[in-house]
């Protein structure tokens, strides 16, 4: 999009129909700061089992080539789900 | 295909972050392992009935949906992807497209089961060649916790409040997965989400890749409608399985299959009794109710059983 | 100025009349006329009273009401002149063509005192002795055209054989019978 | 060469769908339209066209089976009447606010209740509001010719709008009338191809349409509507030049008849309009200065045009072929003395509600009506500003 679409948008350059043309954008929207608890990685418990990565509401845990990575802060809501399905304790949840 | 469950994970994210859906919400995680599904070459066209999903999924100027998406109303999902399916068709006869696309449609319970019901139907029976995803919350959550008739029986809802005279919604659910399987396309299955998703991808790549229509009933909690910590999802969703309240099967071409059977059949009030919806079940006086969840939960199992006659397996 | 010719069909539902107000107009067309054909609708099913119309000019029609005030009226079932007013608004300088086996004596009690001319034709015999089947809409059509003369005959019969010839061409055979039961009619109406 | 026919509203509509050959058809029957899917699916089946026909379960998935088409890059086309327009309500607003040049044929029917299957304008008066592009057609000609003017309409790049173009029920669109078709190729040169700048079926750009917007938006995208609709007006124009230098027909906002020098007029739409110019001709072989201004774009509405065109006659009578229930009279009144407010010398306006239900309206109604204007141009009072003609007092 040539026009950047935030508040300030007019409606002349606001997009047609509301169609968004960049797929995927709501990445650059942060919902980080909706979380109370913030999950915290243990990198040396982790044996990469993945299994906290599908469990994830937002997308949140990045795989790359089988390995997980650091959390997605930007968007993880602190829901919790991935300490649940650990099954080596290798996510702890604190306060943020 | 052999599941390699570490592969899969490693595919690029088709639903991207930043969505405006509850914190631990089950529709999500639904979505996201349906598109993982689909390999990273393959072209998808979605759609959305109106919706939490696809509310807090696409609020202008923000989309998750790294595929095209189209959201037209609450009603006519079935119908709206029918098009895009129908104009697929004529570009691609008429030479206007050479890529190939595949066609999925999410709808609530509430856009499949009730208000899209029709639309549903009549898509399901043209015989587009489409998935077509219920992801089933039990509830128009979207709207504040209304019944719809895949709210089970006796939960506590907005328009079902658990009162001194009524005891929560008054009718057992319908066994919408059984009707779409009545409609006679290739395939229908029901899941939720289970240990490393392996069944929940497998059916998704059968329905995807499978010629003409099919529909997945797929069990995705919410946590404020059910009223339980949003961290138990998982835990959820196998009490569901395992209390046999939601199994796990598929009728492929017009056979049915039961993927899951669990090893000790647990009582429903274990998968009732984590929700705050069926709290009101839990007094004595009540106990009567549980009972006959139990009986009609027992009946449907059976029933299902037999259907399966011995056709067990993922 | 117009000379336009309106006419006004009455039938029963799955009759044809709607059919042969159609043919007309098609046959009108062809020979350079503005035409209309039109029925007027109802939920009304096979067996009901209907009215179709036809309006025939040598320019442009661009009205769109009922016809109220026919110039020819044609009655393709003649047990709907005890229940239609079948003569409302006949001009007397124009005509009806009743398909009947009656006299027009007998008829004319039936009429409502219409005083302008009576043609009737056994629309039902000629169509059973040329097609084997009692169609009553292609006898009525050339009593109609012979009556009025909004066509002149022969382009009428060299007009309506293409268009058989055409509409059955799956079936050739029964061409003849239709084109006989044309010419009879045009003979017989009187 | 224009091929001279002789059709029904119906079938000139299906002729000019076979004609164009849009990518998807869907939709349902219901009468008087139903003639037009049936035609058309005969078409398909005999592979004239390439066309995706879509027999859909009901209406409102008719329209949105249209939206998903549209929104995929397909030209889409479907038509409907009465309560099966009513049953698309929701998705016309959704179809116009998409900005998805959907071509609607509707054939104008009562809407229920009770059950009535007769032409009125209620259907389509009603969808005034939801954002289409509507034209009405006199005849059957005109419903042919609007309807290929109106794909060129609607997918112009500065309009983007979905196009209704409506017919009176049976009156025309079961009445078999002359007409000149243009020939095919004609027809398909004419319209082009359906080339949308942003579209689902894009493998090189995925997007998203019909999103959710917060106030923040929502009346930023509704003012660019709007727009679509003002660039209309000239596009209605400049496609009918084009149009008129292969059929040789001219159109514009509306038509006038008899009106330059007129003392009293009628404004009415569709089949009525050819009913008052024949009534016309018998008054004015009377001497009696009678004229009609009849509309053909009704959205988006020219005012200041029709404002114009009135300006010299005294008297005006405005024809509504549908009712409001404002007690106020019926939408052609309520647009056309509106646009005439700002005229200084503005004339006196009737309004005449006629014809629910089917209810026919002959010359010689018509006749009776010009004399009452006749009448109040003569100074007589008038009592009720809105009367309803030939109903039983």
């Amino acid at each position: 999009m040539s026009v950047k679409i935030n508040e300030k948008v007019t409606w002349r350059d606001i997009t047609p129909g509301g169609t968004i043309y960049d797929a995927g954008n709501s990445s650059e929207f942060k919902t980080g700061d909706w979380r109370v608890l913030k999950p915290v990685f243990v990198e040396e418990k982790c044996k990469q089992c993945l299994l906290c990565a599908p469990v994830c509401p937002d997308s949140a845990v990045p795989v790359e080539n089988k390995v997980r990575g650091e959390f997605d802060y930007d968007h993880c809501k602190g829901c919790g789900i991935c300490m649940k399905v650990c099954p080596f304790d290798a996510i702890q949840m604190v306060s943020e | 295909m052999a599941y390699n469950f570490k592969e899969v994970m490693s595919k690029k994210e088709r639903l991207m972050g930043g969505h405006r859906m509850c914190a631990g919400c089950g529709a999500p995680v639904a979505v996201r392992s349906v598109l993982r599904a689909l390999d990273p070459d393959q072209k998808a066209a979605v759609g959305c009935a109106t919706g939490c999903l696809e509310v807090s999924t696409f609020m202008y100027p923000y989309t998750a949906w790294k595929d095209s998406f189209i959201h037209s109303a609450f009603e006519n999902a079935g119908a709206t992807v029918s098009g895009m399916e129908a104009a697929y068709k004529a570009l691609r006869r008429k030479g206007k497209l050479d890529e190939e696309y595949k066609f999925i449609t999410f709808g609530g319970d509430g856009g499949t089961y009730d208000i899209g019901f029709q639309s549903l139907s009549g898509a399901m029976e043209r015989g587009h060649d489409m998935v077509y995803v219920c992801y089933n919350n039990g509830a128009y959550m979207n709207t504040g916790i209304q019944r719809s008739s895949a709210t089970p029986k006796y939960a506590d809802t907005t328009t079902t409040p658990a009162g001194e005279v009524i005891p929560g919604k008054e009718q057992f659910k319908k066994n919408m997965t059984e009707i779409m399987v009545n409609h006679n396309i290739p395939y229908v299955a029901q899941t939720t989400f289970m240990g490393n998703f392996h069944d929940l991808h497998n059916k998704s790549e059968k329905a995807i890749n499978k010629k003409g229509p099919a529909f997945m009933n797929v069990l995705a909690p919410c946590p404020r409608g059910w009223r339980y910590d949003p961290a138990d999802l998982m835990k959820i969703c196998k009490l569901a399985v395992d209390t046999c309240y939601w199994p796990m099967y598929e009728v492929e071409d017009g056979i049915w299959k039961l993927n899951y059977e669990p090893k000790e059949k647990l009582p429903v009030e274990e998968f009732l009794k984590v929700q705050g919806r069926f709290k009101h079940l839990f007094k004595p006086e009540n106990r009567h109710l549980i009972d006959e969840i139990q009986k009609e939960v027992d009946k449907r199992w059976e029933c299902l059983l037999r259907k399966c006659k011995g056709h067990i397996g993922s | 100025m117009s000379n336009m010719v309106e006419i006004r069909w009455h039938g029963r539902g799955g009759q044809g009349a709607k059919t042969a107000a159609l043919l007309l107009a098609d046959v009108a067309f062809k020979t350079g006329k503005f035409v209309q054909g039109f029925p007027e609708y109802g939920p009304e099913r096979m067996g009901a009273p209907i009215t179709a119309y036809n309006r025939i000019d040598n320019k442009k029609i661009t009205i769109h009401s009922n016809i109220y005030e026919p110039d020819f009226v044609v009655v393709v079932d003649d047990t709907l002149l005890q229940s239609v007013n079948v003569t409302s608004g006949l001009k007397e300088d124009g005509a009806i063509i009743i398909n009947t086996t009656k006299s027009k004596e007998e008829i004319s009690n039936h009429l409502n005192g219409y005083e302008g001319c009576v043609y009737t034709l056994d629309a039902k015999k000629i169509s059973l002795e040329s097609l084997g089947k009692n169609f009553p809409n292609t006898p009525m059509l050339g009593a109609v055209v012979k009556v009025s003369e909004i066509v002149d005959e022969d382009t009428f019969i060299k007009e309506m054989e293409k268009s058989f010839q055409h509409k059955f061409a799956s079936k050739p055979e029964v061409i003849k019978g239709n084109m006989e039961a044309l010419s009879r009619s045009l003979k017989e109406v009187k | 060469m224009p091929i001279r026919d002789r059709l029904s509203g119906n079938e000139a509509i299906s002729v000019a769908m076979r004609q164009i050959n849009p990518d998807v058809v869907a939709a349902f029957p219901i009468t008087p339209s139903t003639e037009i899917p049936q035609y058309f699916s005969k078409y398909v089946a005999d592979g004239v066209v390439d066309t995706e026909f879509v027999p859909v379960e009901s209406e409102h998935s008719a329209m949105s089976a249209c939206i998903g088409a549209q929104g995929a890059g397909a030209r889409s086309m479907t038509a409907t009447s009465s309560c099966g327009l009513a049953l698309m309500w929701e998705m016309l607003y959704i179809a116009s606010s998409s900005r998805l040049p959907i071509t609607l044929a509707c054939v104008n029917r009562a809407l229920s209740g009770p059950i009535n299957i007769n032409a009125d304008h209620g259907d389509s008066m009603g969808a005034r509001d939801s954002g289409w592009i509507q034209i009405y057609s006199e005849d059957n000609q005109e419903a042919y010719d609007n309807f290929i003017q109106a794909v060129r309409i609607g997918e112009d790049e500065r309009v983007m709008l979905p196009v209704m173009v409506c017919q009176d029920g049976f009156i025309t669109s079961h009445g078999v009338e002359n007409m000149d078709l243009l020939e095919d190729k004609e027809v398909k040169e004419f319209v082009g191809e359906y080339t949308p700048k942003h579209y689902l079926l894009n493998p090189q750009e995925p997007i998203a349409m019909g999103p959710y917007a917060t106030d923040k938006y929502y009346m930023e995208h509704k003012r660019q509507q709007v727009e679509g609709m003002k660039e209309a007006k000239e596009v209605v124009l400049k496609v009918a030049k084009e149009f008129e230098k292969i059929s040789g027909r001219k159109y514009g906002f509306f038509e006038e008849y008899m009106l330059e020098d007129a003392e009293v007029a009628l404004v009415a739409i569709n089949s009525t309009a050819g009913t008052i110019k024949a009534t016309i001709d018998e008054m004015r072989n009377e001497g009696k200065k009678v004229g009609l201004l009849k509309i053909r774009l009704f959205r988006p509405f020219p005012g200041e045009e029709i404002s114009k065109a009135l300006k010299d006659v005294s008297v005006v009578g405005i024809m509504d072929r549908s009712e409001t229930f404002s007690t106020q009279g019926g939408p052609l009144f309520f647009e056309t003395r509106s646009a005439l407010y700002d005229n200084p010398n503005r004339p006196k306006v009737v309004n005449y509600i006629y014809g629910l239900g089917g209810r026919d309206i002959s010359t010689k109604d018509i006749r009776k009506v010009y004399e009452e204007l006749y009448e109040i141009k003569m100074g007589k009072e008038v009592e009720e500003t809105c009367t309803y003609l030939g109903v039983r007092e």
